[in-house]
């Protein structure tokens, strides 16, 4: 018999499959991925990763007003979305660029925000990908109510709302556990603990045990897992997946990972922690162990290094195409959106401004 | 169409269950919305009518209701939510101006967001603090958002029903000392809509503005005028935003003069609005500058003190007076 | 060597020192109090009951406003205050009269909120009882501050915050516990689980093993008490103080009781639940069980009974006179007490209205 | 007092710096203000002076941070919080509206709350979604709040001084693009305070009403209309409330026309309440209706088109233009 407390409390220690030096180590709860998903799995993190170092570049460049990179967190990037069907919703976040992308949406659509062009610029229902949230937390309440339609709908659709370490300081954060768990809404909550609120350390955010330690304070499973492990990643985030789809209920999960850059390329890290605090992490890389392991499995060949290359050559080719172009917005725009019928006043402002561009354009 | 004697209660009661029954994707949720029908019973009977699925109590945490009406919006559901009394919904305030009023737009209209927040609203039932605020301002300063307020029993029929319809979000704020206000009623969506107002009363001498709690107060005000000779004209907004220019200059040029009615503190609010855009566009129509009647700033006072605060009939003829009869 | 998880989740089940029957359980972490205590907290609960009843009359009579009562939830009204110092302070919400009141403040002044004078009676700082609360957990974090800024003075306050099962579900709950934990801030947060908020029902609210089972999200340890029993939660809350007097942060304290009447004179309880819910509360009266025990014990005599009732008749005296005189709050303080200094703005409407008064009464 | 070319930054920068030497009841707190300084630096180097307990970093919580800056102001402390971009001050709306601005109200004056809440405002940074936001006519329908926004790194420093010299809490709007401004300063206290509107340019023919980040624009537009042959006279508010009615109003009389510039959206706004309270008492010597100059009532652009919603010389100009000066 299992008390409620065990039901609902992580386990010990952030479950890892794969260690850093690529070293399998077997998790009675949680099973080894299938091979070819790892090898997939494998191919995206490297597409992950170069669209990260790609969009930095293109910041140097100023063809990006600012970039939240994923750098070092690619696993959990690409393992949000790959444990997802279809007709699931993914809820990201500034920082989450490469699952988006690695979602399906167009890479181009999806950096629209940070390029200034416009706040967002995939059309959320084409892959049930929210548009990017940047106030901390809020999307997360967004996330049980979509899961809940879909339970109203009689759909067995899941919910895969994304948030930082910081942002679990929210309120939002709390209301949207609670709902979800008072409505058994079905959604997982996965939180990227990086380590880092801008500049502010965890030891700052909290004092609890673990993140994952939260869900027991609203009846929600919470589990945790090494954020650099794809393996591990895929078996603990499926499992909530499965759980939440089979009407179990919402499911909390903390990956444990760390922010290796800067928060965006405008934030200067070395005002608040020592380059010795990151080398480390640059050790369990993400890539670097599941290469490892997949190699000395003998899964990974040179075949499929090459192909993983070549699609992130291809991606990083389109991006730097894509944001060569100069788009600029169309200012009438501004006044479209707002409303499905433009109210007289906007109707007005709009004319303004129309004729004010006239003007001084002639 | 029915015709009925109905508390503006009622005809709120009747709309939502009208409009539940119309449309299955309408959903009604908040605080004790469910079993006992709401704090001021508008929505009485609805859970024991359309089930736990459709009107649902939920936990007590404003931003997650008005955020949860987001998400079930996003996907396919037109969610109805109240907030329990609107100084209540400050909380929820995040959610609203940056979510609620921008996601339409945030997306290039690929995300709507068909929602409804009900707020009971203002003051003049007696409530102890953060009971009775007027909040319409906040939410009129919003692009992005709609904001309504219904003053007669067939209005907050109709204008709920349209805000349930209408394919963006409403702020729609209910008088409250209104609800037991009762009226012999059609129920009908034929009235003007969203974005309409309408003079409720014609007059030629001056022109009164107001909405929601107000409009009651003016038509008593112009009443007292009449046996004083003088006429005055009264317009109810009925919709703060979008505004109804056209209607609003058309009166007070057909008066000359006129006086803004609202309950809400004055400073930086709806009421300073309507001087100022009918002032930018009635300017050499205008003999005298458009008085103000509104709540004084500062916080909505404590029972004993709350008719201090209202606009009332006399403060109003006051303000008329005021007018520069003599010299224009 | 106890876990963390040991050390923060509360007790199996809520600490109960007397039974309904007013039977003695021992306890091996919570002593029974000293028995001159449960005989002034006897005295204190007849008292608590009594201004619950004679309010109750004052609402019937016009007098009040409205009454939201603590009747059936004075042991934790009482011993909210009994384990505090007097440089202690204490955040009640608008449930809280009984509490208020037991710490010294005046009764009248207690009631100007729900007799409608003005919005708070009291001077706060006289004995740092902060004004009530309508806002839901609004006033969590206030107190989270009150903690803090004594801590950084040097002083070893400590702050009781009250609040409902209902205000757990609202962000400022989360805010305040995290603020608490990460500064260490002497802060007792005690809830009073009374089954409802308004008409929701406790498991509309959360679906938590308990509501003291949010503690461990935040690092706080959790405990739970029975809300009917003075001694249990005098002995949990008070071992609660002196951990957060001694400098070990937060503290979470959940005591489970029940709302015997309406929410307010106002609701109709009828609407939403049955009486024989109700029924077996009126067993678990924390009166009854406290005399049962003490008879027995042979602590309490009829001497001890009498100046009880004596000191509850004269507070219902007080309470009806005082709240017989009609008090007209004067209309110029409408304008006062904004800023230190008047605005031109205010002084303005100040004399608008002054003429206005003045013409009227004319 | 030093003379000294700062940024408004810098000048911010001094003021906590010298208010947290002369008490040391004053703290500063809230996201990335330790070690970071905070985004924009203005915290830089506080922590290092005064130490964790004066200048620190909280968890990520808006609300949170307002209320804990309550309770600490009850006992005794003057707490300074930053928002670190104002519109992530929309979770705390709850604490501002509820508390902040209530309390002393609320206690009779028994409890006041000195504290400033600082917050980086309005646009033309080239910042996404949210960073852009200007959120003062929420505050400014508040009562019970105090309103600041300097427009000069001289007033940067003194306003910042005298707003935690407050008795009351005083909302501290920083016009986020003047950040990087410079000017030669003396960084003194000497200067008109909390309340009063100064006269930053003469001139006969109109007046331009400004505050915050719109009068440096408002200067510029003088300039190029004294080039043109046209005196225009400039006001920066520097407080919105209390608002300076008598040095505007004597403003407008003297010109009989006048602009009011602001970036914030219009409707509904302090811009509004300007409009209507200047035509209420200068009606008579107006020459043509109060025109505004306001940033369109949409969400505030993205990057590439913020341009449009930032009033420009060109826009002030035209507005000027159609004062009715031939007419008149
Ligand atoms: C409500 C709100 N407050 C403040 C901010 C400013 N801000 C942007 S990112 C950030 C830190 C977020 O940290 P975390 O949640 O850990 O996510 P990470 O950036 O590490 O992925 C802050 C404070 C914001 N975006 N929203
Ligand atoms: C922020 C906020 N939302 C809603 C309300 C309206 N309201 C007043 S009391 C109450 C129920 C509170 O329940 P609980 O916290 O359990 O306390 P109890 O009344 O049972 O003591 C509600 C919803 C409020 N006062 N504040
Ligand atoms: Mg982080
Ligand atoms: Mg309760």
């Amino acid at each position: 018999m299992t008390t409620v407390e065990e039901r609902l409390l992580p386990s010990a220690e952030p479950v890892q499959l794969i260690d850093e030096h690529g070293a399998r180590h077997d998790n009675p709860q949680y099973g080894m991925p299938a091979a070819d998903a790892l090898v997939d799995g494998y191919a995206q993190l490297v597409v992950g990763r170069r669209i990260n170092d790609q969009a930095g570049a293109l910041v140097r460049q100023g063809r990006l007003a600012v970039y939240p990179s994923s750098h070092g967190q690619e696993a959990c990037q690409v393992a949000a979305t790959m444990v997802l069907r279809e007709q699931d919703w993914l809820f990201p976040t500034y920082r989450d660029t490469v699952s988006i992308i690695s979602r399906g949406v167009d890479p181009i659509e999806t950096l629209t925000l940070l390029r200034g062009d416009w706040h967002s610029g995939y059309d959320p229902h084409e892959r049930n990908v929210a548009p990017q949230s940047t106030p901390l937390a809020t999307q997360l309440v967004h996330a049980v109510g979509v899961a809940h339609a879909a339970r109203l709908k009689g759909e067995d659709t899941v919910v895969m709302a994304l948030c930082g370490d910081g942002a679990t300081s929210e309120g939002d954060f709390h209301e949207a556990l609670n709902f979800a768990a008072v409505f058994k809404a079905p959604v997982v909550f996965f939180i990227q603990n990086n380590e880092y609120a801008i500049s502010v350390p965890l030891a700052r955010q909290t004092v609890a045990p673990s993140l994952a330690h939260k869900g027991i304070g609203y009846g929600v499973p919470g589990e945790r897992a090494d954020g650099n492990d794809l393996a591990g990643l895929l078996a603990v985030l499926g499992q909530a997946v499965d759980k939440a789809r089979a009407g179990e209920g919402p499911q909390l999960v903390e990956a444990h990972t760390y922010r290796v850059q800067a928060h965006t390329n405008a934030d200067d890290a070395s005002r608040y922690r020592d380059d010795e605090e990151v080398t480390p992490w640059l050790e369990r890389d993400p890539i670097k162990r599941l290469d490892a392991y997949l190699t000395e499995q003998g899964l990974l060949e040179e075949a499929h290094r090459a192909e993983a290359t070549a699609a992130a050559d291809k991606i990083a080719a389109d991006l730097r195409d894509g944001l060569m172009q100069d788009v600029s917005p169309d200012p009438a725009e501004l006044f479209q959106h707002l409303y499905a019928v433009q109210t007289p006043q906007l109707k007005e402002q709009a004319a303004f401004l129309q004729d004010e561009i006239a003007r001084e354009e002639a | 169409m029915t015709h009925q004697k109905l508390t503006m209660a009622q005809a709120l009661n009747h709309a939502l269950r009208d409009a539940m029954r119309a449309d299955d994707t309408v959903l009604m949720f908040g605080e004790d919305v469910g079993a006992l029908g709401g704090v001021f019973r508008i929505t009485d009977g609805l859970t024991a009518e359309f089930g736990e699925d459709r009107c649902f109590d939920t936990p007590l945490a404003e931003s997650g209701i008005v955020g949860m009406a987001v998400g079930l919006a996003m996907n396919g559901m037109r969610p109805v939510v109240e907030m329990q009394f609107d100084a209540f919904g400050y909380p929820a305030f995040e959610q609203v101006v940056s979510h609620v009023a921008k996601m339409r737009n945030r997306t290039r209209g690929k995300v709507t967001l068909p929602m409804v927040i009900r707020m009971p609203y203002a003051g003049g039932i007696g409530g102890v603090e953060h009971h009775c605020d007027s909040s319409e301002s906040y939410y009129a300063h919003t692009p992005g958002l709609t904001v309504v307020a219904p003053a007669t029993v067939a209005d907050a029929y109709t204008l709920l029903r349209k805000a349930i319809e209408f394919p963006d979000p409403v702020i729609f704020m209910e008088p409250k000392k209104l609800y037991w206000a009762k009226e012999e009623v059609d129920l009908t969506t034929e009235q003007p809509g969203i974005g309409k107002a309408v003079v409720r009363r014609e007059g030629r001498d001056a022109t009164l503005i107001a909405y929601g709690p107000s409009v009651p107060i003016a038509l008593e005000a112009a009443d007292a005028a009449a046996a004083e000779g003088r006429q005055l004209q009264v317009v109810d907004l009925r919709s703060i935003v979008p505004f109804d220019d056209e209607k609003v200059c058309a009166a007070v040029r057909s008066t000359g003069r006129a006086v803004v009615v609202a309950e809400a503190s004055g400073f930086a609010s709806v009421s300073s609005e309507i001087v100022a855009r009918v002032t930018e566009r009635c300017f050499h129509s205008l003999a005298a500058p458009i008085r103000r009647v509104t709540g004084f700033d500062i916080p909505y006072p404590p029972p004993k003190l709350e008719r201090h605060q209202l606009p009332g009939v006399d403060r109003i003829l006051d303000a008329v007076d005021d007018l520069q009869w003599e010299d224009s």
